[in-house]
């Protein structure tokens, strides 16, 4: 049990786990959409660090780590980059139209955790 | 030793990280963003995944670094302090994220041991389909299916981005409009997309046995290709062009074509036949890195900024 | 110890002494031209020896390419960007 | 614990390639799309509807005659390993209905663009057509997938087809809106994702049928359900994450609101019922549903009464799209089922799933005939339309006959689906839900009286249409609106469809 503790899967794992909740808490609460963009960005960078530790921990067959959970980052990584683009653009959008880089009259929306 | 060298990394992100949620400045938090995905590259390796690893390095930090400082040029006339969230309200989100975190980490900790795998049934497959790169092998045969709806999103990500062009300049090209081009970026525009294209082919064709492949490839393709629009050495093409169309096109059509021929050849959507298995899909990564290359750039671009010629 | 390691061993470590002293001058040197000055050094003589270091370890002619070719690029991506910013400092400067 | 020792999970069906042709023959229709140029893009976009019209039918005839589910194994790729696709007798129902309101909104989309002959191959149309295709693609793909990641990348699709929708007009407002819809969308499918790395790291699968049959503990797997879950719960608008909803669905051009209240909120709602059936162990479903049924007669009440106190017609639409998933919601404690009848057994499960298809189709026309309506008058402030029934009968009955359907008046489909609910709620002793379906029965009158009042009313000068609208224009509403009428007269019918491929008793936990 000590070796796993010490080894970079779990280490990097909680690593993931802190940086979802820095993502989150951007997310939720910074006033700025491109900021909000970059919170996004951290929070997905958390998840796939999940996936990173699920791989390492999978290594086996004369591979370093799963390769499955890999791949799965890859095609993540893609998709919040297409997403990172399509939000920068209705941002830059939205501030053509009114000169404003912020949701206004925002309310306020708290992801509730459920059960 | 490694450990103390993991844990300054960890320690380093995490900073960072910190860093980003809580400055002022937007550029400043794009920069240390870039930062952040370069060390999370060399994160990646540590976990011993290097596909993951130059993916995260080239699109992570490199190409959404491009994307946000240009967003943040854009913006930056109109920067006012939006309706920031009560302090109250700060603290409760800090705590529910806190919550989620430490969820997560417990999670984390509770992944059961020996871990479960599908490392040995990549591996007794792995034969069948002529590669020597597992990782490629997951992304282009076990889940094809995932990764031709992929190709599919990147897709309509452009299209959405393309419909945010006003109706007169729709099918125009977009212009990249740098105020000056400096000397030095224009000499390097011309000396390093050379190179740049060498080690993109280079990176999609060792993908097939060794890491790289198809995304890495296409970024660093799409990399040269922005730099080259951003020098105005060359314009970027206009959106309803066909022969551009075409390129991003390209590599799914292939793709999902091979993936009907499977029917005939192989018994099914997606399968291919075991002999000819290594070039089919060395020929579909082919396509779809030219086809990746123009969509990053494009969407990097943005929509349309000038009419469309006659 | 093999003399090819403790080449590598003496390379490396002159290679990670200059980029903290970089660093250090980075952090501290009061302007930005100084502190590009104090960057480009390290960039340039701190890679350069430690993938001189590196050299003896590869198994291949191949890796030892690679290895010079990550130096070139980092160099040209480096001069490029100092002097781009170098370029804006003065403009800054200079304008209104 | 390897999981190579089992035997084969799935074993593909004859008629499992039609599942195959589901999802990509809209893929094929994007792709071609794009390549021949905005000229060709409604003929594709029509040549499509009907072909995949014609796979939805035949998927349906392949279910009845083999009265199994069918099974498709992508590239021969067995599970773990690969992906398999699968469509029970529910998927089934949700594949037709979606065939058939596509197809619906696309005779609306394409008679609203003939009547702007100029603009018809601009970039609204145009952009339109590529992305109901896409949106038809990722939903066939949701309703038909059994791997949790090909679901992400399935749920992405829909978002990156749905937002652009959103702001098709182009307006501020409605660019605003589709930036809070994408922004509430990618935080939903970030913490589902984050929940099939937790749910990998556990099993080591993500294949629904594989995870149903592995033993569910620890507290990996309870963290990881309610991660999904509130993502996906934020994408569904579900009470109080349904802030994005209005003004995203108010704001889009109407066969665009048609097509994201109608079918692109079922799709979350669809996974997190395949979550909770197919995946959760029994107490932690039963803890869900029992969370999630109060958020959804929340769901009923409040945005009713928001509903009820709109000025636009468009955006009361928007609010009652709220209210009716409520009902969605409350199904789950309903159809908890017992040890010796599933839930797929229950009344609560048909009621439902009845619920979903006729709130589908009675909400789309809906939107189409409010689209008719603005398309007329220049506007949709529902004071501002007194006989309008006068001016466009089709439209006025097509929004009556929907309205019909939400409030549950028979003979409707919602009247039945209501009725199964309202009996199951007095049988299974839920008081208060079945209060909560009573009292939102009645404000669903309340905010659809108001129009139809409007419709019939008579004012000192006659309103007149700006233009003369053409018949089949106002079609498309009336045949959804009739579709969901009847519905309701063919109440025993599905009961046994629903059924077919699902398990017969409930094996999530082996002694």
């Amino acid at each position: 049990m000590t070796a796993a503790w010490l080894g970079p899967a779990t280490l990097f794992g909680l690593c993931g786990a802190a940086l979802v909740g820095i993502g989150l808490f951007v997310v939720i609460t910074h006033p700025g959409l491109l900021r909000r963009i970059v919170g996004f960005n951290l929070l997905g960078a958390g998840i796939f660090l999940v996936f990173g530790a699920v791989a390492r921990r999978g290594a086996g067959a004369g591979f370093e780590g799963d390769p499955v959970p890999q791949a799965m980052v890859i095609t993540g990584i893609v998709v919040a980059f297409s997403a990172t683009a399509l939000a920068v653009a209705l941002l830059q959008r939205l501030f053509d139209l009114t000169g404003r880089e912020t949701l206004e009259a925002q309310p306020e929306h708290l992801p509730r955790s459920e059960p | 030793m490694t450990l103390l060298l993991d844990l300054a990394l960890v320690a380093w992100l995490l900073a960072l990280a910190l860093h980003i949620a809580r400055v002022r400045d937007d550029r400043n938090a794009i920069v240390a963003f870039i930062g952040f995905g370069l060390l999370l590259g060399l994160g990646w390796t540590r976990l011993a995944s290097l596909d993951v690893a130059l993916t995260e390095a080239a699109i992570g930090g490199g190409v959404t670094g491009v994307l946000l400082l240009r967003a943040e040029a854009h913006l930056r006339p109109g920067k006012a302090s939006g309706a920031s969230v009560s302090h109250g309200g700060k603290t409760l989100a800090a705590i529910a994220c806190a919550m989620v975190a430490a969820g997560l980490a417990l999670a984390v900790l509770a992944f059961p041991s020996p871990a479960p795998t599908l490392a040995p049934a990549a591996a007794t497959a792995l034969p069948s389909t002529g590669l020597g790169n597992p990782v490629t092998a997951v992304l282009l045969a076990y889940r094809a299916l995932d990764t031709l709806l992929e190709k599919v999103v990147l897709i309509l990500a452009l299209i959405g981005v393309w419909s945010l062009a006003p109706d007169h300049l729709w099918g125009g090209a977009p212009s990249l409009r740098p105020d000056v081009v400096p000397e030095p970026l224009a000499y390097l525009a011309q000396t390093l997309p050379p190179f740049g294209v060498l080690i993109a082919v280079y990176m999609f064709w060792v993908g097939a046995d060794a890491p790289g492949g198809t995304f890495q490839g296409g970024t660093v393709l799409a990399a040269m290709w922005l730099l080259v629009m951003l020098a105005r050495l060359r314009p970027a093409p206009e959106t309803r062009r066909r022969s551009v169309r075409l390129v991003l096109i390209g590599g799914p059509t292939l793709f999902l074509a091979i993936g009907f021929l499977g029917f005939a050849m192989a018994g099914g959507f997606l399968a291919y036949p075991e002999s000819i298995a290594k070039p089919l899909i060395v020929g579909i990564e082919a396509a779809l890195t030219l086809s990746i290359a123009a969509t990053l750039g494009l969407l990097v671009a943005g929509p349309a900024q000038t009419a469309p010629g006659r | 110890m093999a003399p090819a390691d403790a080449f590598t061993l003496l390379f490396v470590t002159a290679g990670a002494i200059l980029f903290l002293a970089g660093t250090l001058g980075l952090l501290r040197f009061p302007d930005t031209l100084s502190r590009l000055h104090a960057l480009s050094k390290a960039d340039n003589l701190g890679l350069g020896l430690i993938v001189i270091g590196l050299l003896p370890q590869c198994d291949s002619v191949t890796a030892g390419l690679k290895l010079v070719c990550v130096w070139l690029l980092a160099q040209l991506s480096a001069a490029t960007a100092s002097q781009l910013i170098a370029g804006a400092v003065y403009r800054r400067k200079s304008g209104p | 614990m390897t999981p190579l020792a089992a035997a084969p999970a799935h074993v593909a069906t004859p008629g499992g390639f039609l599942l195959v042709l589901a999802v990509m023959l809209p893929v094929v229709a994007v792709l071609a799309m794009l390549a021949l140029g905005p000229r060709q893009t409604a003929r594709i976009a029509l040549t499509t509807l009907a072909t995949g019209l014609g796979v939805a039918i035949a998927i349906v005839v392949e279910l009845l005659r083999t009265g199994a589910a069918l099974t498709y194994v992508v590239g021969g790729w067995q599970p773990p390993l690969g992906l398999a696709l699968r469509a029970d007798g529910l998927s089934v129902a949700m594949l037709a209905m979606t065939a058939l309101v596509v197809a619906a909104i696309g005779f609306f989309a394409h008679a609203q663009h003939g009547l702007e002959p100029t603009t018809r191959h601009g970039r609204a149309p145009t952009t339109f057509w590529i992305l109901l295709m896409a949106v038809w693609s990722a939903l066939n793909a949701i309703f038909v997938g059994e791997d949790l990641f090909n679901l992400y990348v399935a749920l992405e699709l829909l978002t990156f087809a749905a937002v652009p929708l959103v702001c098709l007009d182009g307006r501020a407002e409605t660019v605003a809106a589709a930036l809070r819809y994408l922004m509430f969308a990618l935080l939903g499918s970030l913490l589902y994702l984050l929940g099939t790395a937790l749910l990998y790291g556990s099993f080591g699968t993500l294949d629904i049928g594989l995870l149903s049959e592995a033993s569910a503990e620890g507290p990996g797997f309870s963290v990881a359900l309610a991660l999904m879950i509130a993502g996906l719960l934020a994408k569904a608008a579900l009470f109080p994450l349904h802030l994005w909803l209005p003004p995203a669905h108010a704001g889009a051009p109407a066969a665009a609101s048609a097509v994201l209240s109608a079918l692109v909120i079922k799709a979350p709602f669809f996974l997190i019922l395949r979550l909770i059936l197919d995946v959760a162990p029994p107490q932690a479903a039963a803890y869900a549903g029992q969370v999630l049924a109060i958020l959804g007669a929340a769901s009923i009440l409040f945005c009713s009464v928001m509903a009820l106190k709109q000025a636009r017609l468009k955006l009361m639409i928007a609010y009652s799209t709220v209210a009716q998933i409520g009902y969605l919601f409350i199904v789950f404690p309903l159809a908890a089922g017992s040890e010796t009848l599933p839930p797929w057994g229950t009344i609560a499960w048909t009621g439902g799933a009845l619920q979903l298809v006729s709130h589908a189709l009675a909400k789309a026309a809906m939107f189409l005939a409010a689209g008719v309506i603005a398309e007329a008058f220049g506007h949709d402030r529902i004071s501002d339309l007194g006989g309008f029934g006068r001016a466009l009968p089709i439209s006025a009955a097509a929004f009556g006959l929907a309205g019909l359907s939400l409030m549950g008046i028979p003979p409707s489909g919602g009247f039945v689906a209501k009725c199964l609910l309202l009996t199951a709620a007095v049988i299974g002793g839920h008081p208060w839900l079945a209060a909560t379906i009573l009292a939102g029965g009645l404000l669903a009158g309340g905010y659809v009286f108001r129009v139809v009042d409007r419709a019939l009313a008579t004012p000192a000068i006659p309103l007149a249409p700006r233009k003369p609208i053409p018949r089949r224009l106002e079609l498309a509403a009336l045949v959804l609106a009739l579709a969901a009428v009847l519905l309701g007269l063919v109440p025993l019918q599905p009961f046994g469809f629903l059924q077919l491929g699902r398990p017969d008793s409930l094996t999530v936990i082996a002694p």
